[in-house]
Formats: C-alpha cells, sequence, structure tokens
C-alpha cells in the first residue's frame, strides 16, 4: 500500500497508522520514546519527592500554604476532557472522515489552550501572588520543573498538532499523514497520563501535607 | 522499500463490520473516559472531605495508577494488537521509574 | 553506485557528508569525530601520566590537571567510546539484519550532529576561560562550587549530546524490530545485532535520568534555583543517584556492544559457530537487566546506611553470572575450533583474560566493607580501565581491523596491525596493573600530585611508562591507517574468508541502497550456512525492485547547531545582557528548523530498477 | 579430596598473598598493613576476595591457554559446528553462584557489624557518653576535630586514643569531602547535607610500629588542592590521651603568653591580621560555621604545617608568605596584609611557642 494511493473509506485500511512501514517504525519509536519520557518523568517526580517541603527557613512557603483545589480540578477537568477529545479525531480518522477529525483536534487544541491559560494563570499567582519564585526554595525549584516541564510538554503538543492541522488543512488524509496524525495524538494521551499524577502527587498530596 | 501491505487491515474486510468495531471501541473509550472522571472526583473528594493522611495518599496514588492503566489500555490503544513491543518498553520505563522513585523517598533521608 | 566512483571536489564531498542520511557515511562520521576526541582524550591521559610520574611534579598546575582529568574522563566515555561504538553498531547492524538502512534515516543524522557539536561545546571549553574540573562525575557541591564556566559546558555539551544518543538508541530498536530481512528470526539474529538491540533499550532508559541531573545543575548553576543548594533544603545526593543510576547502565552501554563484536570475531576466526547462542542471548538481556539494579554501588561511602550497602552489594555480585556464563562460552567457542590469529582475533584473545582480571576486582568492590578502602583510589582506577580498555578499546581495536575492509574496501596493514597491538596490550598492563597495588597503598584518585617517602613512587614511574607505550602503539596504529588510505589494494566481498554473517555477502564497500534484493534468511550465520551448502550469495527474497531511497539533508546539522548556539546564551546569560537572547535566538533556529522538517514533506526517491540492473553489469554485486 | 585439595590451595594462596601484599607500601599509609579492628576485617574481606578472585582468573587461564595453543589453525578443516552443552551450562552458572554466596555471606555480616552506630549517644548512669566522640568538618584542604563531650578543638593532628572505639561524626563545611585513614579503615564521605557516621580503633602495637602516627588523606575530589588535603592521626595510650585532654583544656582558661619580645611582636600582628580567622584556643565555644581556619591552639606540636609540609621555621615561613604557591586555591591566600621579613620572623617565634604543655 503505497504512500501516494488515494482511498475511500471502504479501501481505508484498518488500522492505517501502521499500514506502511514507514508508519509501522514512526508508530513505535514515538511510544519507545514514551517509555523513555516515562523514566524522564519518573525522575522529575523523584526529585519533587525528595524535595517536597524542603526549604531554607521556615518562613518559605511550603505545599500546604500556596495549591488550591478548585484550580488543579478546573485543569484535570480541561486536559482529561482534551484527551477523549482526541481519542475522538483519531476515531475518525480511522473512519477516513477527515472533516470531523479536524473538528475534534481543533476542540482538543482550545481545552489544551484553556489549561495551558490556567496554568500560566497559577505559576503568575504564585510568584507575584504569593512570592513562591523558582529560586525561593529547593522545594520551590522542584515543584516548578516537575510541573514545567510538563507544561513544556503541553506546549510543543499543540504546537504539534496545530502545525498538523495546518500542514494538512487541504489535502485529505492519506497514508503519509495518518500515522502523523495518530502519533500527535498519543503523545498527547501521554501528557495526560503525566497529569494525573501530577495531580495526585504533587497538588492533592499537596493538599493532605 | 517494503510497501506491501502487511497489517491487519485487510481492505477487503467489510467496511460495515469495521464501522461497527469502531463504533464499538469508541463506546468502551466513551465508558473508560466516565471512570477517569469518576475516579478523579473520588480523588478530589477524598482530599476535600479531609480524611487522614495515611488513608487519604495510598488511597489517591492507587487511584492514578487504576486511571493511568485505563487510559494506556484504551485510551491509547495499548490494548490492541500489534502492541507487544510496546509493552515491553512501556512496563520496562515504568519499572526502572518505579525503582528511581522509590529510592529517592528511602535513601535520601537527611 | 556510479556517484561513488566520480571524482567530486572536495566541497562537494563535504556537502555530501554534512547532509548525508545514509547509515554507513553516518557511521564513518561517527568514527571519526570519535576518533578525534579518543586522541584529545589520550593526550590529556598522556599529560596526567606525565604529571604523576615522579613526586611533586609541576608539569602541569593542580587546576589545569583537574580541568585534564574532567576532560579526559568525559572525552572517554561520553565522545569517544560510545560514539565509535554508536558508529559501528550504525554501520553494521542494518547490514547484518538485511536491512537497507535504519528506521529514521533523517534522526539518524541528527543524532550525529547532536553529538559532533555537543562535543566540540565541551572541548571548546579550554577557549572560554577553562574546562570544568570537577571530575567526568561533576559531583553537585564541587560542581557548584567551581568558579570558571567549564562547568556549564559539561552539562549544555552532554545534555546536546546525549539527546542525540537517545535518539540513536530509538532508532536501532526500530530498525531492529521492524526491519529485519525475511527469515531473520530473534534467535538468528547476528550476536552484535543482539547486543546493539540491548545497549539501544540500555540507552533509551538509562539517559533520561542523566538528562534530568544535568537539567537540575543547568538550572542551579545558570538560573539560581535550589536542587544542591542545601541552605536552601537542597540535596546534593540527589545529584548522585542520578549520576550513577545512568552511569552503571553506561558502562554496560559501553561493554555489550563491545562483547558482540567479540562474539563475532571470536566466531568468524575459530570456524566455529558462537557456543551457546541462546545462554549468551538471554546473558546480554539479564546484564541489561541487572545494570539497572546496582548503581548505589558508586555511592558505598556516602553513607546510604546499612540496608542499602548490603542489597546494593550482592545485587552488584550477581552480575558476575551472566558475565561469566558469556567468557565461558567464548572459550568454548575456541575450545576445538580452528583459531587463525588475525589482528582483530589477537585483540579478543588479549580481551578474555584481561577483562576477566577487571570484572573480578569488579566483584571485589562489590564487597561493601572492603569497597569503603578501594572507593576514590587508585584501585577503582585501575579497575576501570581494564573492564574499559581491556574490553571496549580492544573492542574497538578489533572491530577497527575487522570491519575496514567491510566499510573502505582495503586492509588495514597486518603487519602493522600486530604491533600495535603488541605495544597497546604491553603498555596497557604497564600502566594498570600496579595501580591496584598503589590503589591499596594509600593513594587517593584525581590527585594532581604525590609527596615522596610514601612508597607511592615506583609504582606511579611504571605506570607512565605503560602509558606511554600505549601512546606509541596508537601512534602505529595511526600511521597504518594512513599507509593503508593511499595505497593497499582493493578486496573482495569476504576478506577474511571466514565471514558467517549476511554483511560479509555483500560487497565492499557495500553499494549505498546494501541490498538490491532482500537476502532470504535460513539461519543462525545465514552467510556460513549457504557457504557450506557451496554458494557464493545469498539467496534472494524478491525479485529486482525499484528502491526506495531517503533523500539528504541539511536540517538535521541546522538543529544541532541551533542547540549549539543557545548553549552559549545560557552558559553567559548572568554575565552578559547578550545571554537570554542568545539563548532564545539558538532555540528559534533549532525548533525552526524542525518545523521547516516537519511542513516540507519529503519523500525521498526512486532507483529504478534499470539502474540498478546496470551496476550489475560493472560487476558490482548486491 | 578434590575439595579438600582446594580448600588447601586456597589457604595456601592466601597466605601467600598476605605475605607479598603486606610487603607492599607504608605502614603509616597502606590498607594493607591494617592496624585496627576495622582495617582488620576489611583486609580480611579483601583478601578472602582475592582468593576466590585469583582461582576464577586462574582458571579461566588455564581454559584460554589451552585452547589458543591446541586449536589453532593447522589445515583447512571446517570444525564441528557446535551449539551449546547444556551441562556444561549449568556447571558455569552454579560454581559462579556457589562462589559468589561464599563471598556474599561475610559481605553483608561485615557490613551491618561495622555499620553499627548504636552505641555513639549510650550514656552511663551519669548521663556521659560512654565512648569518645569526635566531630569531624573536612573544609576546602583543612580538616577540623571537634571533642565535643570535652569541649575542645583541634585541626589537622587528630588525637585519639588507641585500643578503644572512637566514633566520629563526619561534615563537610564547604563542599563534598571524604575521611579516609587507609591503615585504621575504608573512609567515608563528609556531605554537606548531613552528618555520617562510623568508628575506628587503633591497636596500640600496630601504632608502634607506624611511629604511632598515621596519615590520613581526603578521598573526594574537593578542588585544585585536593591532592594536598592531608591529616595525621595520632594515636596514643589512653594514659597520654588524658595527658594531652588535659593540657587542651587548661590551655582554654589561659592562653599561653608570648614570653620573647618577638613572640610578643608576632602576637601583635596576629591579632591584627589572623584572629579574625584563626582561633589560637581550643575551645569550641564559637559555633562551627564561625570556625573558617585551622584553630592554631597547640600548633608547635603539629606533625606537618598545612598538613603537608615539613614542620619547621622555613617551611612556616614558606607559608605564611605565598600559601597559594603551595595549596593552591587555598582559603587563606589573600586574606591578610604582605608580610614582611621581620614580620614572618616575628609570626613564627609566636606560632612556634603555641605549645600544649
Ligand atoms: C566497561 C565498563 C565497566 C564494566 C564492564 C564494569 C563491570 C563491573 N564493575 Fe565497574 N566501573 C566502571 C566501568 C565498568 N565496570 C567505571 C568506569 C567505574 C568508575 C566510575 C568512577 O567512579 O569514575 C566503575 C566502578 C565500579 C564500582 C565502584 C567502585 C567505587 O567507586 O567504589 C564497582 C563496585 O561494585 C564496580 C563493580 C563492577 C562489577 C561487579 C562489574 C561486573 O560487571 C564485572 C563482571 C565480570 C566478571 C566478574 C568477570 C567474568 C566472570 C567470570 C569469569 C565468572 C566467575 C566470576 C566470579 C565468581 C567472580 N565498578
Ligand atoms: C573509554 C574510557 C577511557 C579510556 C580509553 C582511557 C584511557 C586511558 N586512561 Fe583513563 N579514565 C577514564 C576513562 C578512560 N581512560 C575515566 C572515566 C577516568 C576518570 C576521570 C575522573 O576521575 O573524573 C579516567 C582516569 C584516568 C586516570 C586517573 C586520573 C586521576 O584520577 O587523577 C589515569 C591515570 O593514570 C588514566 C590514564 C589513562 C591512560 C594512560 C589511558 C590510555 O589508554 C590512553 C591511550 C590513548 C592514547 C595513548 C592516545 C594517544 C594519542 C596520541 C599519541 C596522539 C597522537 C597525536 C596526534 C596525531 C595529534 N585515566
Ligand atoms: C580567611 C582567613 C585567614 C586569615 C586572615 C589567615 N589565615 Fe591562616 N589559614 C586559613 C586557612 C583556611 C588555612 C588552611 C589552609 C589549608 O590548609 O588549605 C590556614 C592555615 C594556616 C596555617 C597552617 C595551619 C596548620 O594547622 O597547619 C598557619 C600556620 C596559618 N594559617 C597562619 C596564619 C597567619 C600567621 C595569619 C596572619 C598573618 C593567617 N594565617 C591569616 C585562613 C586564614
Ligand atoms: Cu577534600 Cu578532597
Ligand atoms: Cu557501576
Amino acid at each position: 500500500m503505497a504512500v501516494e494511493q488515494q482511498f475511500t473509506p471502504e479501501t481505508w485500511p484498518e488500522t492505517p497508522e501502521r499500514a506502511t512501514l514507514e508508519g509501522k517504525n514512526k508508530f513505535l519509536g514515538l511510544w519507545f520514546f514514551l517509555g523513555g519520557e516515562t523514566v524522564l518523568f519518573a525522575s522529575f517526580f523523584a526529585t519533587y519527592l525528595a524535595l517536597k517541603d524542603k526549604v531554607g527557613s521556615p518562613d518559605d512557603l511550603v505545599s500546604t500554604d500556596i495549591f488550591e483545589l478548585p484550580l488543579a480540578f478546573a485543569m484535570t477537568m480541561l486536559l482529561l476532557t482534551s484527551s477523549i477529545t482526541s481519542v475522538y479525531a483519531i476515531y475518525h480518522m480511522r473512519n477516513f472522515d477527515y472533516k470531523k477529525m479536524q473538528l475534534w483536534f481543533i476542540i482538543t487544541i482550545l481545552l489544551g489552550l484553556g489549561f495551558f491559560v490556567l496554568e500560566i494563570y497559577e505559576f503568575y499567582h504564585y510568584t507575584t501572588g504569593l512570592g513562591f519564585g523558582f529560586t525561593s526554595s529547593a522545594f520551590s525549584s522542584a515543584f516548578y520543573t516537575l510541573v514545567g516541564f510538563h507544561g513544556g510538554h503541553v506546549v510543543f503538543g499543540l504546537g504539534w498538532i496545530t502545525a498538523l492541522l495546518v500542514r494538512n488543512r487541504k489535502r485529505g488524509l492519506s497514508l503519509y499523514n495518518a500515522p502523523k496524525f495518530y502519533l500527535a495524538s498519543i503523545y498527547w494521551h501521554f501528557i495526560d497520563v503525566v497529569w494525573v499524577f501530577i495531580f495526585t502527587v504533587v497538588y492533592l498530596m499537596g493538599m493532605v501535607g | 522499500m517494503e510497501d506491501q501491505y502487511m497489517n491487519s487491515g485487510n481492505p477487503r474486510v467489510d467496511y460495515e463490520y469495521r464501522r461497527r468495531r469502531n463504533k464499538e471501541h469508541m463506546r468502551h473509550q466513551v465508558i473508560s473516559f466516565a471512570i477517569s472522571i469518576f475516579l478523579t472526583l473520588v480523588a478530589f473528594g477524598a482530599v476535600a472531605a479531609g480524611f487522614d493522611k495515611w488513608f487519604v495518599i495510598p488511597f489517591i496514588l492507587l487511584l492514578a495508577i487504576v486511571q493511568v492503566i485505563f487510559q494506556l489500555y484504551y485510551f491509547m490503544h495499548m490494548s490492541e494488537k500489534g502492541h507487544e513491543a510496546v509493552q515491553l518498553f512501556m512496563y520496562g520505563g515504568a519499572f526502572i521509574g518505579f525503582v528511581t522513585v522509590l529510592a529517592y523517598v528511602t535513601i535520601i533521608w537527611w | 553506485m556510479s556517484t561513488l566512483a566520480q571524482k567530486r571536489s572536495f566541497g562537494a564531498a563535504v556537502w555530501d557528508y554534512m547532509t548525508t542520511v545514509d547509515h554507513k557515511k553516518v557511521g564513518a562520521l561517527y568514527f571519526g569525530a570519535g576518533f578525534f576526541f579518543f586522541l584529545l582524550g589520550g593526550i590529556q591521559a598522556m599529560i596526567i601520566r606525565i604529571q604523576l610520574a615522579v613526586p611533586n611534579n609541576d608539569f602541569v598546575s593542580a587546576g589545569t590537571f583537574n580541568e585534564m582529568m574532567t576532560m579526559h574522563g568525559t572525552n572517554m566515555i561520553f565522545f569517544a567510546a560510545m560514539p565509535i561504538l554508536i558508529g559501528f553498531m550504525n554501520a553494521i547492524m542494518p547490514l547484518q539484519i538485511g536491512a537497507r538502512d535504519v528506521a529514521f534515516p533523517f534522526l539518524n543524522a541528527l543524532g550525529l550532529w547532536l553529538f559532533v557539536l555537543g562535543g566540540l561545546l565541551v572541548n571548546i571549553s579550554w577557549l572560554f576561560g577553562g574546562a570544568p574540573d570537577a571530575g567526568w562525575t561533576s559531583y553537585a557541591s564541587l560542581a557548584m562550587n567551581s568558579t570558571s564556566h567549564g562547568v556549564d559546558f559539561y552539562v549544555t555539551g552532554i545534555q546536546i549530546s546525549g539527546f542525540g544518543t537517545l535518539m540513536g538508541g530509538i532508532n536501532f530498536l526500530v530498525t531492529i524490530i521492524n526491519m529485519r530481512a525475511p527469515g531473520m528470526t530473534y534467535m538468528r539474529m547476528p550476536m552484535f545485532t543482539w547486543t546493539t538491540f540491548v545497549t539501544s533499550a540500555l540507552i533509551l532508559f538509562a539517559f533520561p535520568p542523566l538528562t534530568v541531573a544535568l537539567f537540575l545543575l543547568t538550572f542551579d548553576r545558570m538560573f539560581g534555583s535550589n536542587f544542591f543548594n542545601v541552605a536552601a533544603g537542597g540535596n546534593t545526593i540527589i545529584w548522585e543517584h542520578f549520576f550513577w543510576i545512568f552511569g552503571h547502565p553506561e558502562v554496560y552501554i559501553l561493554i555489550l556492544p563491545a562483547f558482540g563484536i567479540f562474539s563475532e570475531i571470536i566466531a568468524t576466526f575459530s570456524r566455529k559457530r558462537l557456543f551457546g547462542y541462546s545462554s549468551m542471548v538471554f546473558a546480554t538481556v539479564l546484564i541489561g537487566f541487572l545494570g539497572f539494579m546496582v548503581w548505589a554501588h558508586h555511592m558505598f561511602t556516602t553513607g546510604l546506611g546499612n540496608i542499602a550497602n548490603a542489597i546494593f552489594a550482592v545485587a552488584t555480585m550477581a552480575i558476575a553470572v551472566p558475565t561469566g556464563i558469556k567468557i565461558f562460552n567464548w572459550l568454548l567457542t575456541m575450545w576445538g575450533g580452528s583459531i587463525r590469529f588475525t589482528t582483530p582475533m589477537l585483540y579478543a584473545a588479549a580481551f578474555i583474560p584481561s577483562f576477566v582480571m577487571g570484572g573480578v576486582t569488579g566483584v571485589m568492590q562489590a564487597v561493601a566493607p572492603a569497597d569503603y578502602q578501594y572507593h576514590d583510589s587508585y584501585f577503582i582506577v585501575a579497575h576501570f580501565h581494564y573492564v574499559i580498555i581491556g574490553g571496549v578499546v580492544f573492542a574497538i581495536f578489533a572491530a577497527v581491523h575487522f570491519y575496514w575492509p567491510k566499510l573502505f574496501g582495503r586492509m588495514l596493514n597486518e603487519t602493522l596491525g600486530k604491533i600495535t597491538w603488541f605495544l597497546f596490550v604491553l603498555g596497557f598492563h604497564l600502566t594498570f596493573f600496579i595501580q591496584h597495588f598503589l590503589g591499596l597503598m594509600g593513594m587517593p584518585r584525581r590527585v594532581f600530585t604525590f609527596l615522596d617517602g610514601q612508597g607511592l613512587t615506583t609504582g606511579n614511574l611504571i605506570s607512565s611508562i605503560g602509558a606511554l607505550t600505549m601512546g606509541a602503539a596508537v601512534v602505529i596504529l595511526l600511521i597504518n591507517v594512513v599507509v593503508t588510505a593511499v595505497k593497499a589494494e582493493k578486496v573482495a566481498n569476504d576478506p577474511w574468508g571466514d565471514g558467517r554473517t549476511i554483511e560479509w555477502a555483500l560487497p565492499s564497500p557495500p553499494p549505498f541502497y546494501n541490498f538490491k534484493q532482500l537476502p532470504l534468511v535460513r539461519g543462525l550465520d545465514a552467510y556460513w550456512l549457504e557457504k557450506m551448502d557451496g554458494r557464493k550469495e545469498m539467496t534472494p527474497a524478491e525479485p529486482v525492485g525499484d528502491i526506495h531511497m531517503p533523500n539528504g539533508s541539511f536540517i538535521p546539522f541546522m538543529i544541532s547547531f541551533g542547540f549549539f548556539v543557545a548553549s552559549f546564551g545560557a552558559i553567559y546569560n548572568q554575565d552578559y545582557a547578550w545571554g537570554i537572547p542568545v539563548l532564545i535566538i539558538g532555540l528559534a533556529i533549532a525548533f525552526g528548523s524542525m518545523l521547516v522538517r516537519s511542513l516540507k514533506d519529503d519523500h525521498g526517491f526512486h532507483i529504478p530498477k534499470s539502474e540498478l540492473m546496470d551496476d550489475d553489469e560493472k560487476g558490482a554485486k548486491a | 579430596m578434590k575439595l579438600w585439595l582446594q580448600k588447601w590451595r586456597l589457604i595456601s594462596v592466601l597466605a601467600i598473598l598476605a605475605l607479598v601484599l603486606s610487603g607492599c607500601g607504608e605502614p603509616f599509609l597502606s590498607a594493607l598493613t591494617p592496624a585496627g579492628e576495622v582495617a582488620k576485617q576489611q583486609y580480611d574481606l579483601i583478601l578472602l576476595s582475592i582468593g576466590i578472585m585469583t582461582l576464577v582468573v586462574v582458571v579461566v587461564i588455564i581454559i584460554f591457554t589451552f585452547a589458543i595453543i591446541k586449536f589453532r589453525r593447522k589445515d583447512d578443516r571446517i570444525p564441528k559446528q557446535v551449539e551449546g552443552s547444556h551441562t556444561l551450562e549449568i556447571v558455569w552458572t552454579v560454581i559462579p553462584i556457589i562462589l559468589l554466596l561464599i563471598l556474599a555471606v561475610p559481605t553483608v555480616a561485615v557490613t551491618f557489624s561495622q555499620g553499627d552506630v548504636s552505641a555513639i549517644d549510650k550514656a552511663d548512669a551519669d548521663g556521659n557518653r560512654e565512648n569518645l566522640v569526635v566531630n569531624v568538618r573536612a573544609h576546602l584542604y583543612w580538616w577540623e576535630f571537634e571533642y565535643p563531650d570535652l569541649g575542645i578543638v583541634t585541626s589537622q593532628d587528630l588525637v585519639i586514643p588507641t585500643d578503644q572505639k572512637v566514633y566520629f561524626q563526619l561534615e563537610g563545611a564547604d563542599v563534598k569531602h571524604s575521611f579516609w585513614v587507609p591503615p585504621l579503615g575504608g573512609k567515608l564521605d563528609t556531605n554537606t547535607d548531613n552528618v555520617n557516621k562510623f568508628w575506628l580503633t587503633v591497636d596500640s602495637d600496630k601504632a608502634e610500629e607506624a611511629g604511632n602516627v598515621f596519615y590520613g588523606k581526603c578521598a573526594e575530589l574537593c578542588g585544585p588542592s585536593h591532592a594536598l588535603m592531608d591529616f595525621k592521626v595520632k594515636a596514643v595510650p589512653q594514659a597520654e590521651f588524658e595527658d594531652w585532654v588535659a593540657n587542651m583544656q587548661n590551655l582554654k582558661e589561659e592562653e599561653p603568653a608570648a614570653t620573647t619580645e618577638l613572640a610578643q611582636k608576632g602576637e601583635e600582628i596576629f591579632n591584627q591580621s589572623c584572629i579574625t580567622c584563626h582561633a589560637v584556643s581550643p575551645s569550641n565555644d564559637t559555633p562551627p560555621t564561625a570556625r573558617t581556619a585551622p584553630n592554631l591552639a597547640g600548633f608547635a606540636d603539629r606533625e606537618t604545617i598545612a598538613g603537608i609540609l615539613e614542620h619547621n621555621e622555613e617551611e612556616l615561613k614558606n607559608w605564611l608568605k605565598d600559601p597559594e604557591k603551595i595549596k593552591p586555591g587555598n582559603k587563606m591566600t589573600g586574606t591578610y596584609p604582605e608580610l614582611s621579613d621581620e614580620d614572618l620572623d616575628a609570626l613564627t617565634e609566636y606560632l612556634m611557642g603555641l605549645k600544649v604543655q
């Protein structure tokens, strides 16, 4: 099945993302990369846990002083929802419904943007509102690094999906771009998975103390 | 090079059947999304309710792990076939990550 | 391919290499750069040994010595040994599994340039006020206390080249899983391919902790965070753990491909199938797995506590078992064989006793209370040079001689090769055997000098003489390479006569598409099987058809260059106002190039069937 | 029979090894001449492991030598392509496991027994600590030793009694260092993050053999002068140690008056330029973080100057003139006004008068 081939919904393969060798390679490559990313984030989590509430002086802020449930909850809901919307996008991709796929990806991007805006607000609030900056203490450095790296992944994911949508806006689905859309969505899910641990370990456990 | 079509997606498989299967999959996805949301609510609820720390922490960690497994297997399609190597390497990463975290909460104690 | 024979201008050749995505050329570039760094590291080793030849020497100053020692370790591990081995993986592994290239040729080139520019970045620090001086381990409290920018170059340079290595690892994994020739099952893969596979998995999981550690140190040194600032709640032990969670697997990243190379060489020159192939595979996987469970044996004296020390001591000892399995399998491969002592085989022969001696001192160090004595003494230096030189460097030298004809179409001179071997092996034992005793006699490592009257004088002199002998050996190797490049006649497919795996069925050097027709693999040592059946070539598994190949690209270089520029911005951001802008410009170049790559379709090109047929007529067999 | 033979061989190999090794190195520096319980146990582990390893290496080399001699290529025959052998594989898996078990058991036992520092806070009925405890603070290129229960501080030269357990609490003041006295025992790091604890003992007879002074080293790279960060351990009999303590405590009460005129001039200079960093009273009243330079109480009795120079007036002047030349990167360089030759004479006279007695 060649990359250049034209398809109809009937001839479109069941797993278009893996229909060509290129696609299969990319598919495995991305997953292995995520295996590495798992270790990467585990390392950030490990650092965070080792430095949680470790500060220089008793006046420095610790986790129970800064986190608030409502904000974390709102961010969580946005990101979780963006995950199911990207599942919808892939569902339509596999059904060779390009328009719907685009639509659901756009919704995904909007939700992701919402998350990102809240995160910026959150950081802004901590730094200027509470005086809890990146350089305040070991704890603050660990917090911003862990959550910030996740935020960086969100930005990269948003950029990636956007670039794909823009680049392919007029081209329709093919075996050349189907794997790309699929991979971007897997990456996006992974960001969501990491967030599940972040809201549990950072925010919820931080509230508990 | 290996342009030959090698995967399960045989074009002759009945189109209607495939659509139905995709739909079925999608239903599972929506269910697992609902479960995700539910687990999240429970976790936030447990913290908001102010239960004892020694109960809440293991509990919400467990919820997180369950949720992540759901997401990996349904949202990220790890339950589909052709994911054997993927599983091997994800488990490998998770295992090494786990060992790392374990070390950092035990032998960096001062 | 006809283009190869065409005379090209020098500029065109450079451009060709700068933009290449061909795994063989990428591999050659890995060697080139790797050997360059090897020579740098070797010269630094010579300076170390000259300084330590006599007590109270002042050949170099204390500060310079620390820079030399740090750069020696860093260059050798990160920019010499590992890249050279990755070069071999690149050049040989796809040929061994019957693939036309790696899975991601573009990423392959990107990995290469990230490594080259990362390595240059670290080494260029000499020109910018001083090289890193906190040891190759760069422990946090000292690294934070270091006043020059050296450590900043270390963290950024290794970070950049680490990304490259990670890409290489993923690339090899996917290649091996998806692109084996028809019939090449996992248990028919040549041993070197297996070790490449396991090594790549180690890279995938070991580099992220290093990445994180480097980020933390970067942030602390350049952006004011407090991970290692004890006064603000920080903890320097975090660095130690991360470094060794990476560092221990790293030493197996070095040794496993070396094991693979020796497996090929010993089987080839013994004319015998590798003894216990399946247990070799099993042992390789087991070493890889155990490699992640033992890192704290580098930290026995850090004060982790008795339980941790005991667990890690016993876990470390366990690695001796799978390694022993391999040693005995090699011995039994030779046993009953018909051994021909070519230069590569001589290295393989020297490897076995040398490596075992290094391995067993490793097990001695695993005895935690005894390690309280060995740790950070010359005993450790002796241990790891025994395993690294006796294992890795011997393997690299062996592979250079072994695969040189395959990659460049000419043999290296055997006489010169044997002289190099003799001097190198002799010098090696002379340099490092005595160091075990120096360590036990109370000589700490990383000392720029030692005082007279402490019983350390004779030993150090002997060691330095040995080091100069090794230097002479390397010079002869260089002469050999130059002489060969000038003359030496061309060789055919299987210049050693005893080739077993399918790369020896290809012409030397292979055409850029490797296989005109993918070969059919009928068992382990596929080419050997064909030869035993009286054939000269592999049986093809497909008819001749168009071959799809990727296009070259300059973007990998640009991406790497962007990071290179960005590093300068980061390093100087606290000294100069231009820091942050330069950082942003660099990142913009890097990510902009990535964007260009993803927006521009690149479908590669096809070599038409007719052209392949033409090649045939010219005598190039595929 | 076979096993017995092997054992016998092992023991004789160990004995020969011990003989050869003890010929190596100087008794005040070498780990191969253990002078205390900790070092002895570690030395025994070293011998045991070298024994096992020698066995392994010898076996490998014998097989190897046979193989390369017997099976070199003589003709063009194609050898039999053997796949492997399960029996052999089991053999060379099980035997190493057994050897490792033999090694692992004492390893774990000694790890726990040497790592046991629970007695450090054991107090007698009066609430006094039963054991001698020394706080070691490692600074960039010098060592400080505080005896918290005796109220005294000293630097560079550690004085301890023989034939009893001495407990150490180690800490790094600036960067990480490592405390190592090879003949007394292995090293332990002085981290900046926490206090590490361990104990050592010195046998009186071995101490005598080594002239009662052992050399200590910094074993963790800490900067340019890491190589020169030596200290000395004076191991003396209990009675002598008690004398020393009493003298030091006396010194705390009344500092020795400078007797000669030159020394008085030296004291003046010292009080102007040096006292901000160097204390001359061995009292531990100043908080640890304020102790930024070696305490010079009892300086005249030091084994060496700055840990490495011979202890005489000339070397002292060399040190005071240009410490940078002697220990690159040290923290004294450039912190005091330039000294004239007269100043040097005066300071030397004064410092060499800082005796304990
Ligand atoms: C290629 C690199 C390489 C390899 C392969 C190894 C292999 C091993 N290493 Fe080594 N090691 C290093 C490179 C390597 N090491 C480096 C660079 C350092 C120092 C880093 C630094 O501080 O700068 C180091 C440091 C180091 C330490 C820390 C010492 C210290 O700083 O205090 C320890 C401690 O346990 C150790 C142990 C081992 C062990 C048990 C093995 C085992 O894998 C060896 C196994 C092999 C054998 C045992 C031989 C063959 C086996 C048989 C013939 C079977 C029978 C054997 C027995 C029953 C014993 N190594
Ligand atoms: C792959 C790894 C590797 C290799 C191959 C080597 C090779 C050598 N190393 Fe080592 N070494 C390390 C890895 C390696 N090393 C590491 C990780 C450290 C620890 C650093 C630290 O503590 O942080 C270390 C530390 C180290 C020390 C201890 C320093 C100290 O603690 O103070 C010493 C001392 O003897 C030493 C010596 C040598 C010697 C003599 C060689 C020789 O084998 C070198 C052989 C090479 C040559 C001889 C090349 C000579 C080149 C020429 C002759 C040039 C010709 C010139 C032109 C054409 C321009 N090395
Ligand atoms: C910054 C404070 C500082 C000042 C001021 C200072 N020193 Fe020092 N001095 C040190 C330090 C730190 C060392 C340890 C150096 C080393 O060994 O690395 C030292 C070491 C010494 C030693 C060797 C100590 C030993 O136990 O062997 C002598 C003697 C000495 N100083 C004398 C002087 C004199 C005399 C002066 C004044 C003229 C002086 N110092 C001023 C910090 C200082
Ligand atoms: Cu202090 Cu080295
Ligand atoms: Cu190790």
